[in-house]
């Protein structure tokens, strides 16, 4: 009952029975097919299924969303991995301009079950082009579905959940993520999208947390529990579906809120759930919530800014603390 | 030889067409599909602005009608077709039902897509024809058709129609990459009709000739006139047979003209973008009057025959008018349904139903969430 | 002194200036030295400063603002020109990935100074691949300016504070403004980025309208002032930088906040406003903001469907009434 | 002949080098660049890992210095060079100061980039060498350097380095057609080192050779054996010339090998995507080996000299580490002045200076917002 998988592992173990469990279920991308398979997460596919159903792909982003958007239209699921999201961005038109309104155009009739895996870099100066966390991005586009998932087990879920669903979807994996473990039951399950979840329960504050910044709210969570101030932590888990009513819900009993997420501040998913929840709570909040995010700026490379750059526990203590005021 | 805008006028009235080896009877269905499209698309650039109920943007395809008069005897109805922004033509080569094509352009909710996606983004799907406005987006996506089509290995072939124009984008070469390496059953037929909206091939590109471009690829290509519509037929014929046995990709390139403005209606001639000669070259060796020429002189059609084609086309035109407009508009505003699918069957089937929370139905609705 | 200019030709006017006095402007785009003259916003500007600086090019949207950008590395000004702003998504990756960077990259020792123009297209059914409004996303790239100019003085104005000025800029024009006329002085003159202007004054509830919402939102503070309810409308002119505190300074004042975008609204511009609001203003908001924007839908073609995708005035109208209910 | 990866190991040893027409002191230089640029890339290999103060990911050019000695010679200050994410070479070639190359890579204030960028980001404005790690990124912005210099009849040159895999994306075919159609003064230079990261050349294109490619696109392109620096030399000087002189433009696929991993000192080969006897060869037929080994036959080269060039180049390479090792870490957070440039003294100067409201100053910081 307590198997422990770590989030690479879970990954992989989402792919491999979604493989299994239908033959139609097939995965490209750069190095799906090698021995380090993009950070352990595609090892030992190819073996097991053959070139045929895990291919490499040239570099050529755009078309290869293109291309599993096609293969999509004659039955197979495709699953997409991109090293970094950086790369990602040469495919936005194939997403933007056609994954995303394909339904909608079809006028329903036509569906593309492509699920896109892409990785968000962090630390070691993988400076400006290897960082980029474009996920506010994604959950604005109409049409495709968001995964933002914190744990292993919700990666697995999620990761069954799109491959096998009818609705396009984005994977941001955050790599500082990976060798996290968590309890990962071994038959295939699902989780839900648009179903936040509440990862720990309390009544001073509500931090709402996103992927990697869940793990550091959990950890700014601790450090206040000390000092007996108890913090509820919400996980929305898919950014598109939101689930505003779980996070409204914490909301409205703790009163004061703090939104973390490890994006750009402005026109950013930190802004969406403040406005998400002002517009259903008005004056009910007890004081101004606050946002902890990157500042509006590029990645710096120096391991002297990295730190400076990125938001940490303690941001989130302190933010916390403000809302105490 | 190889064919370029630049010298095709000096060809001066085209005298190469070669009846020899195809059946009369499928040189009448080519002249008839072109007569056809012909006579639907006039009928649809005249109505236009006087009906004043078409409101969406039309680039209409007359003077092209040789490649989807050709492409309709071949496609069969598992293969797929995907189209850029001029569609009329592919829509008819793919054998899709004509009037749920006026139907889309008047915005109907009896149309292809439900009067949702209109002329440039209609799409067909129990036919298997897709096109949209995004230059080579379909190109790219045609290649993952075929791609599909090789790992199922069915024999299907998927077939991408677009316009000299789009061979700038990269996205374009992308897809001649994989498509030559993988060699996958798709069929890339460029209408090479010298201009994109009002720009010359050659303000674009080092040279009017995009079959040399593909070859390095590893993607075959042929150029042919493009008014010649019994060589389109053979021609394409011989690439698909190929293709159905695992010989692609292949890439034709057909030289022809559009008559019209780029888009709608309207007179685009201010911009002066059209080379002196060439709408009267073009006009004289228009695919119609080529073919017919042709066929008269074998005696294959004859006034009476000519006037029965008329008389079918014409009422086949006016049932599809009637049909768009005597269709209910949609008044459908369900817009999270209309964008994303919620139901999952095959999760459902190998992975049981899960429940979703109270959460998922009322995220929508901000109104619903209460109780604040 | 009353000179009344559309919205086109101030765009016109303000390419030609620039020109006129910097040698180092150029303007690069499909058919911009045509008569149609991209809705006539660069018509005679090729046979004024001839086809080295007035430049066709080909339908390489990527390649057009890299091109531009090594341009401006060799001190050239380039002004791009998109017809739709559905096919300038093809060029995201040398937005995201170079322009918005090169600054910050260089340890600010390198500008691009690269003007992006994109015009949003709406109605007589130019359908999903031919209407989107992304100015959330372009918001959200450090590094970059975003101009959303909704008056023909301040196109005009942003236009040229953004040719001549040092930092990449976008400009989001909406295709619906350009025949809107008002008075544009002939003179070169300035608006600069980052403050916003309050269009009309009122007391009871503030409409931040962006674009083409801001003449909306005067025809719904008209019909709104017959029944004695006075609006304030607050038009932002640019979305990066965001001019916060005037926006916070009219909610501040009226205690009520209604946000008008036309473009999506989930992780949209107009959650960044609502956010950046309460933020400041906390419980000082006598009622919930609401927000006035798309469904989070795609564009449909049906001259049917269009009024009910489309915010109007009466959709203002409600929404203030919301906030005084 | 046209040359390929896949035959060209049957070369064995390679013996055509030709130093005819190539000046003493010139083949001179080419090999001291050479020998400079391998110790500074083994001594960086080498000190990564135990120095642990490289917090970067680099992609080191060991076995592919031909191309940067030979480009070396040829650049001029005020010519561009964009590299990809493979810097090192193109940093060198522009003769960027390699002190703040180590100091960059340390992440110090004294960087290129002041620590900002890091290995595969770099650039050095003052000297024109510009970086980035997205593929095809960089050539496209090259092509718009050589559109600037074209515009402003400049005899500069823009020069941009790639590798064969920065070809698969649609990206380089949209630079290669507009340089193409444009006759723009850049010089393209693929180093064709078969691989991207793991993936072999013919997983992902149909063929190995850039060059067949590019022609039709209105692109001269010579292929050469890489490792033959004085090939290369003479090569890269002729066609420098021909863009100077308004003819380009121009690609060199110089085939060549990459010896270490694809990133970093850590071991990559349990990937196994190499060729048997691969490394061999190219090792073998080391660049520097080939040309010391014709230096020394001709008396050019000596154990002195040899010795003389050894202890300059690790006298330079110990400074620069000192350099970087002593500057100071980048303090520096403000985010806002980093990413915008608020000064704008061209608009105040033509346009007068305008003052900006109260609002600019204060919109970031909400703290500042107040008196809510
Ligand atoms: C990505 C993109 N950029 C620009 C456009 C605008 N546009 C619409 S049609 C067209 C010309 C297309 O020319 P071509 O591909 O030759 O087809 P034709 O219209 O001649 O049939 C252009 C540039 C577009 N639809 N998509
Ligand atoms: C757009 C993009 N996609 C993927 C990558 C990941 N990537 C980094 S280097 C590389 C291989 C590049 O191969 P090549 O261009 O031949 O240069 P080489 O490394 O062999 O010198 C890849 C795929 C990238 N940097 N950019
Ligand atoms: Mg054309
Ligand atoms: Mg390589």
């Amino acid at each position: 009952m307590s198997r422990q998988l770590s989030y690479a592992k879970a990954i992989l173990e989402a792919t491999d029975q979604a493989m299994g469990l239908s033959p139609d279920v097939i995965v490209l991308g750069q190095l799906v097919d090698t021995q380090s398979g993009i950070f352990g997460t595609t090892t030992g596919l190819v073996k097991k299924y053959g070139p045929e159903r895990v291919q490499d792909f040239p570099v050529s982003e755009n078309l290869m969303t293109a291309t599993a958007m096609g293969a999509a239209l004659t039955g197979l699921r495709p699953v997409l991995c991109h090293q970094r999201l950086d790369f990602m961005v040469y495919s936005l038109d194939a997403i933007v301009n056609w994954l995303g309104l394909w339904r909608f155009k079809s006028n329903m009739k036509s569906a593309m079950p492509v699920t896109i895996r892409t990785i968000v870099g962090k630390g070691w100066g993988q400076g400006p082009q290897h960082s980029k966390n474009l996920q506010a991005w994604f959950a604005h586009i109409p049409g495709i579905q968001v995964a933002v998932p914190a744990t292993a087990y919700d990666a697995k879920g999620l990761m069954l959940e799109a491959i096998l669903g009818e609705t396009p979807t984005i994977f941001v994996e955050g790599r500082g993520l990976y060798s996290m473990t968590d309890e990962v039951p071994e038959q295939p399950y699902r989780v839900r999208f648009g179903q936040a979840v509440v990862r720990r329960e309390g009544k001073d504050a509500t931090v709402v947390a996103i992927g990697l910044m869940v793990p550091l709210a959990l950890r700014a969570a601790a450090l206040l529990d000390k000092e007996g101030i108890s913090i509820e932590v919400v996980d929305p888990r898919t950014l598109s579906p939101l689930d505003r009513k779980t996070i409204c819900d914490s909301a409205f009993k703790t009163r004061r809120l703090v939104v973390a997420d490890g994006t750009w501040h402005s026109f950013g998913a930190a802004g969406e759930i403040v406005t998400s929840v002002v517009e259903n709570l008005g004056d009910k909040l007890k004081s101004k919530p606050v946002r902890v995010t990157l500042p509006d700026s590029h990645t710096p490379m120096s391991s002297a800014l990295e730190p400076k750059y990125y938001p940490d526990e303690n941001d989130i203590v302190a933010a916390v603390r403000q809302t105490l005021k | 030889m190889e064919l370029s805008h630049r010298t095709i006028t000096q060809i001066g009235h085209y005298r190469d067409m070669d009846l020899t080896g195809t059946a009369p009877d499928t040189l009448l269905k080519l002249y008839f599909q072109m007569l056809r499209l012909r006579r639907t698309e006039e009928a649809l650039h005249q109505e236009y602005h006087p009906a004043d109920e078409m409101r969406c943007p039309i680039h209409f395809c007359i003077g092209q009608e040789a490649i989807p008069a050709a492409l309709s005897l071949h496609v069969r109805p598992d293969d797929f077709i995907f189209s850029h922004h001029r569609s009329h033509g592919y829509y008819f080569a793919k054998g899709s039902p004509l009037r749920e094509l006026f139907a889309e352009i008047y915005g109907k909710a009896t149309g292809a897509s439900g009067g949702k996606a209109g002329s440039q983004d209609i799409s067909h799907s129990d036919t298997n024809f897709y096109s949209g406005a995004i230059l080579a987006g379909a190109v790219s996506i045609a290649v993952g058709a075929a791609f599909g089509f090789k790992h199922k290995r069915t024999k299907q072939v998927s077939i991408s129609g677009f316009g000299e124009g789009c061979t700038d984008e990269g996205a374009f070469w992308e897809a001649m990459n994989y498509a030559g390496k993988q060699k996958l059953p798709v069929l890339f037929v460029c209408e090479n009709n010298r201009y994109a909206t009002f720009s010359d091939q050659l303000k674009r590109q080092a040279d009017d000739n995009v079959s040399a471009r593909v070859r390095p690829f590893g993607v075959r290509a042929t150029q042919i006139f493009g008014n010649d519509t019994v060589l389109a037929h053979r021609t394409i014929g011989a690439e698909i047979e190929r293709l159905r046995n695992g010989d692609g990709p292949a890439l034709i390139e057909a030289y022809t003209y559009r008559w019209n403005s780029h888009v709608g209606p309207e007179d685009d001639s201010a911009n002066a973008y059209r080379q002196p000669g060439e709408m009267e070259f073009w006009k004289a060796n228009c695919p119609i009057v080529l073919l017919g020429e042709k066929l008269r002189a074998a005696g294959l059609l004859t006034d009476a025959l000519s006037a029965r084609y008329e008389a079918e086309v014409a009422a086949e035109v006016a049932a599809n008018f009637k049909f768009a407009k005597e269709s209910p508009f949609p008044t459908d505003t369900h817009w999270r349904q209309m964008n994303y699918a919620d139901a999952s069957p095959l999760a459902d089937r190998l992975l049981g139903v899960a429940t979703r929370g109270a959460g998922f139905d009322q995220y929508q609705d901000e109104a619903k969430l209460g109780p604040y």
